[in-house]
């Protein structure tokens, strides 16, 4: 198996009131190709932050990230948007993660038309994705608050798909979800990832579901990762203090 | 047959003229704890806000009756709640920070609320806010008291509100959503308090969640809604056991439990 | 709490310079040549030799810069020059015209704070029903009328048909300042009611209420003592900005209403082309704007402890 | 971490109700504009002509809104008024709505120094009351109507490109734009077609209120002598000429005064319309609280 995804000494300081809140310190972790790897903490642990470091969407302060053993942080313009467009995000609040005033095709379909495919073609594919994520073709032509959470979670994840990303983040992807649309929702993750070798990194703050979904399972506390392992390892036989108070604390 | 705490029967609440709760019926024993569960839109919370007469803008209960301790107070006015809101059924909020007064210190609040309802000294309240948060089995309640809202983390501000909803005694503690707002960690202590809480004063508690771990861990009788009707009411133990209906099979399967081996 | 008032003050330089800077660039961009005007004003030919030798007595041969800086020095000693027209120092007959202003702003700025006050948070608590309606109803009469046609049609109504009152000057004692100050709080008023309605109901919106109410507390209490003190902010800002709107309306409603204040003398100044009295009447109506705001903001500071604790909605 | 609100702004069908009052103020606006704009079509009389034969006549069936010192037909002067009124008002707004959005836009999403520096400078320019700043700059610009205009879209500018940049800070972190951004699309792309749509509810209710407002502003400085010069048709400077004239002929106050007023109104109304109509928190609250 070969590493996709290796992200070595991340780091990345906010500054409130010109006083230093170092949100993500020194996070190195690697990702195998086809793996479902885990990160878990509570909330303002800095993984959210991690996410958009290495999806680009933040500059961090220092580190790299390599894609496919091509180091992808610093890079500029076109090139930047060509790189990172290998790498997908799927949001916590899928209706926000869509332009209210464009449907859910035209979001499927803009990276597509982005990389200069023919707006048939494009069509055609979109089609073939919403069938993949199991919904209608007309969800194609609807705006992102006409449908439900859980259809606009499904069309952001083929969202994701269009490009054929290396990597999929799934950032908080199903917590704002009801419990039965969440489990739908990890089913056709799981689904895709089977059957698409997908390589995903699943952000989450349930342990039950990282559990569930994952191989591997890195624990972030206050910006930097304390533990990692085989999900069984971590969360049956946990090294450190704050794993153990934050398994415990599952009902 | 003793007289329940709150008994609902066949209520039916509209908001703009559109039902979202129907034909509901429900009672609560003394000292009893009901869980009520449902996913987003089942109108859960509506149940308890109405039972509170604290339903939002165009809500109104439209059919069926509420009675509190025998007393009907379907369409009691803001006068004959105000009394019972507090010293008989107190409120515990989702989002905590934002159910208390943003300018002014809990500590004033709490003797505003207090003050509302019966003649004592400011130490006294104090002392009485104080030992609520000893047995919550929390012990920086002087900090809390000094704070405003915003000045508090999550956890310390739903603490506050739990302690601001006991201080008065009520029989029933209505709780909507009390820990959703809350890191995992912080959840599990919230939920031991307000364990605490019906060990020490015998408080009856209605609380509503979405999470049917939560429900299994502290409840005595569960009540699963779906679209604004009953879908099954029973025992925890009838509930979780035995389920009847297909909805609360699935509602129980999609919940994902933690394995955490032997240890 | 004087750390922050310092902080405040340290702010306000570079907006002072600001002001200072566009109000001296502003004047100085006039084509007309000071001296020219100066030569019309005041009658008197003067040949180009002579012209040579006041422009350079004035530094107006000067690079712009220089000319701002000593401006700005003599401004700082009190000295904002000479008026064209009469000769006379400016600051003096602007400081003699003040009081007249400030009465006048004083006046309307209380009336219109005792009418909007109570009856914008009458509106919010009845919302959408018959008070509110007709609270809306008069203020947007008074939001689309302009002040000097109001102040044409009080003249008509209370001076020339029913006589109660003085059509213009300051003689008649207290009765002449009523119509001016209602005409300067009538366009006011109208838009701060609206402002105040919506601060509250933005207020009686917050879960807070509901979570007073479920503790048993009484309406009137939570409305006087978390909803409007939660709302003061908002409702303090908003007086000091609509300040502006009274500062400005002053000039038409002086020269209207014939009364002897800054805002008629830079009336009259603009059609003598006096630009020493417009730049001082500018450069004071904005000092008096910021210092308003300031004060605004600093019992704000004060009085709501989100911001003095400085971690606004932070949890 | 469930109850995060949601940043997506729902665009649920308008209310009936609403829709009327659209249809109702929208239309009432464009006849306005319509007046303003074939003035000259459909006065009765020759606004200009005069005829100290029938100076100051009271309203009658030849003269509807009756005649001035001069003898001017004042219903023909209304009408010619509303052209510069109207127009130099529309003028004002589009100038002040395009550079102050333009600033906005370019503070919101770039931000750093450039954005600091314009930052200042409107601070400086809303510590002036606008009026006073207005007077001073048309004073000094002396180009009459043009002058006018020119100085209040000096002084106004500011508050757009603040509720331009705040909309943009607002939604440039959104989770919509982050998807767009790992789409692989530039920026320029993001601010047509993904920004400017979202931010324009705002801008435009801002402008259509700003109308009335803008209208009321320019006849002020027109009455006080620093817009329209006087024989032009201008309501401000039409009522500042007849003021002497107020207690024998109120008409000649009235007629330009009620014009203002009415335009004005029904601008207003129309802007609240708008306002009603796009502005997410007023149509958050008809949203089902569950």
């Amino acid at each position: 198996m070969e590493k996709i995804l290796e992200v070595k000494n991340l780091r990345k300081t906010f500054y409130k009131n010109r006083s230093p809140f170092p949100a993500v310190e020194d996070v190195s972790f690697h990702l195998m190709k086809g793996e479902c790897l885990g990160l878990v903490g509570e909330s303002g642990c800095g993984k959210s932050t991690a996410a958009r470091l290495i999806a680009g969407l933040l500059e961090a302060d220092r580190g790299s990230v390599g894609l496919e053993g091509e180091e992808i942080l610093g890079q500029k313009g076109k090139k930047k948007r060509d790189v990172y467009t290998k790498l997908q995000m799927v949001f916590q609040t899928p209706q926000d993660s869509f332009d209210p005033r464009r449907t859910l095709g035209d979001g499927i379909m803009e990276s597509m038309r982005n990389r200069g495919m023919k707006k048939d073609r494009a069509r055609e594919r979109m089609y073939r994705l919403l069938e993949q994520v199991e919904l209608d073709r007309s969800f194609g032509d609807r705006y992102p608050y006409e449908v439900s959470g859980g259809e606009c979670q499904r069309a952001a994840i083929a969202r994701a798909l269009a490009v054929d990303p290396l990597l999929v983040i799934c950032d908080e992807a199903t917590s704002a979800l009801d419990v039965t649309v969440q489990a739908q929702i990890v089913e056709l993750l799981k689904r895709l990832q089977r059957e698409r070798k997908l390589s995903l990194l699943f952000i989450c703050h349930d342990l039950a579901l990282v559990q569930h979904m994952c191989q591997r399972v890195l624990v972030m506390y206050q910006g930097k990762i304390i533990e990692q392992g085989t999900a069984d390892e971590v969360i049956q036989r946990p090294r450190e203090a704050y794993t153990r108070t934050l398994v415990d604390s599952v009902l | 047959m003793t007289q329940p705490l709150l008994e609902i029967a066949n209520m039916e609440v509209c908001y703009f003229g559109k039902p979202v709760v129907r034909d509901l019926s429900l009672r609560i024993e003394p000292g009893e704890i009901l869980g009520i569960v449902g996913e987003s839109g089942s109108g859960k919370s509506t149940v308890i806000r109405a039972a509170m007469g604290l339903l939002k803008n165009g809500g109104a209960v439209t059919k069926g009756e509420i009675f509190y301790k025998g007393q009907r107070i379907t369409h009691a006015g803001d006068r004959e709640l105000g009394k019972l809101r507090g010293p008989e059924m107190g409120m515990v909020f989702q989002n905590p920070g934002a159910s208390l007064c943003p300018v002014r210190t809990i500590e004033k609040q709490l003797y505003e609320t207090v003050l509302e309802h019966e003649k004592t000294s400011r130490r006294e309240i104090r002392e009485r806010a104080l030992e609520i948060f000893q047995n919550m089995g929390f012990s920086r309640g002087e900090e809390i008291l000094k704070s405003y809202p915003f000045q508090l983390s999550g956890g310390m501000n739903q603490r506050a509100g739990i302690m601001m909803a006991m201080i008065l005694k009520p029989t029933l503690l209505l709780a909507d959503e009390p820990t959703s707002a809350l890191d995992v960690t912080v959840q599990a202590q919230v939920v031991k308090e307000m364990m605490k809480m019906r060990e020490t004063y015998g408080t009856a508690i209605v609380m509503v969640t979405h999470n049917i771990g939560l429900v299994e861990h502290m409840a005595d009788k569960v009540a699963v809604m779906r679209q604004g009707s009953l879908v099954e009411y029973g025992t925890r133990e009838e509930i979780t056991g035995s389920p009847r209906q297909e909805y609360t099979k699935k509602l129980q399967k999609a919940v994902l439990r933690l394995n955490r081996g032997q240890r | 709490m004087k750390k922050y008032v310092f902080a405040r003050l340290i702010q306000m330089i570079p907006i002072l310079l600001g002001i200072t800077l566009l109000s001296f660039i502003l004047t100085n961009l006039s084509a007309a040549d000071a001296v020219d005007i100066m030569e019309s004003n005041q009658g008197i030919a003067m040949s180009a030799e002579e012209k040579n030798e006041l422009r350079q007595e004035l530094g107006l041969d000067r690079p712009v810069i220089q000319q701002y800086a000593a401006w700005l020095g003599n401004l700082l000693k009190g000295d904002m020059g000479e008026s064209f027209v009469s000769g006379q120092p400016v600051l003096a007959s602007f400081l003699s015209r003040l009081p007249a202003t400030l009465s006048l702003t004083v006046a309307s700025l209380l009336l219109t704070v005792g009418i909007s006050i109570p009856l914008g948070i009458l509106a919010a608590v009845r919302q959408n029903r018959f008070p509110d309606y007709l609270i809306r109803f008069f203020s947007f009469i008074g939001n689309s009328l302009p002040n000097f046609f109001a102040a044409l049609l009080l003249i008509y109504f209370f001076s020339l048909k029913l006589k109660i009152f003085p059509v213009m000057g300051s003689a008649g004692g207290w009765k002449s300042i009523v119509l001016p100050a209602v005409t300067l709080a009538l366009a006011m008023a109208s838009k701060y009611v609206r402002q105040v309605r919506a601060a509250v109901l933005e207020e009686l919106d917050q879960e807070y209420v509901q979570g007073a109410r479920a503790r048993g507390i009484r309406e009137k209490r939570i409305l006087f003592f978390s909803v409007l003190k939660a709302s003061m902010l908002t409702i303090m800002n908003l007086l000091a900005l609509s300040a502006g709107s009274l500062l400005g309306g002053t000039a038409i409603v002086e020269s209207i209403f014939m009364w002897d204040g800054v805002g008629k003398m830079a009336v009259d100044a603009i059609t003598m082309r006096d630009y020493p009295v417009i730049q001082a009447y500018v450069i004071w109506m904005a000092v008096i704007y910021v210092v308003i705001n300031l004060a605004a903001d600093l019992i704000c500071h004060y009085l709501d402890p989100r911001i003095r604790l400085g971690q606004e909605g932070a949890q | 971490m469930r109850e995060k609100k949601t940043i997506v702004r729902k665009q649920k069908a308008p209310g009936k109700g609403i829709k009327l009052k659209l249809i109702l103020w929208g239309s009432l606006a464009l006849l306005i504009l319509l007046t303003a704009a074939f003035a000259p079509y459909i006065t009765p009389h020759d606004p200009y002509e005069q005829d100290l034969g029938r100076a100051l006549w009271a309203p009658c069936r030849e003269y509807l809104l009756g005649t001035d010192r001069y003898g001017r037909d004042m219903l023909s002067r209304v009408i010619m008024g509303a052209r510069t009124s109207v127009f130099s008002a529309v003028l004002l707004v589009l100038i002040t709505t395009v550079t102050g959005s333009v600033a906005g836009t370019v503070c919101g999403y770039h931000g750093g120094k450039l954005d600091t520096f314009l930052m200042r400078v409107s601070d400086v320019f809303l510590a002036f009351p606008g009026m006073v700043f207005a007077i001073a700059a048309a004073s000094v610009l002396k180009g009459g109507l043009f002058g006018a205009v020119a100085a209040l879209a000096l002084i106004s500018w500011p508050k757009y490109a603040r509720i331009v940049r705040s909309q943009v800070m607002a939604i440039k972190n959104a989770p919509y734009m982050e998807a767009a951004r790992l789409a692989g699309s530039g920026t320029v792309k993001i601010i047509f077609r993904h920004m400017l749509p979202n931010i324009a509810g705002p801008v435009v209710t801002t402008a259509v209120l700003d109308m009335g407002t803008m209208m009321m502003e320019i006849a002020g400085l027109s009455f006080l002598g620093l817009g329209a010069a006087p024989p032009a048709a201008e309501w401000g400077s039409m009522m500042s000429n007849g003021r002497s004239m107020l207690q024998t002929s109120p008409w000649v106050i009235l007629a330009p005064g009620c014009a203002i007023f009415l335009t004005v109104m029904i601008f207003n109304l129309l802007g609240d319309t708008v306002r009603d109509l796009l502005d997410p928190r007023q149509r958050k609250k008809e949203e089902l609280p569950l």
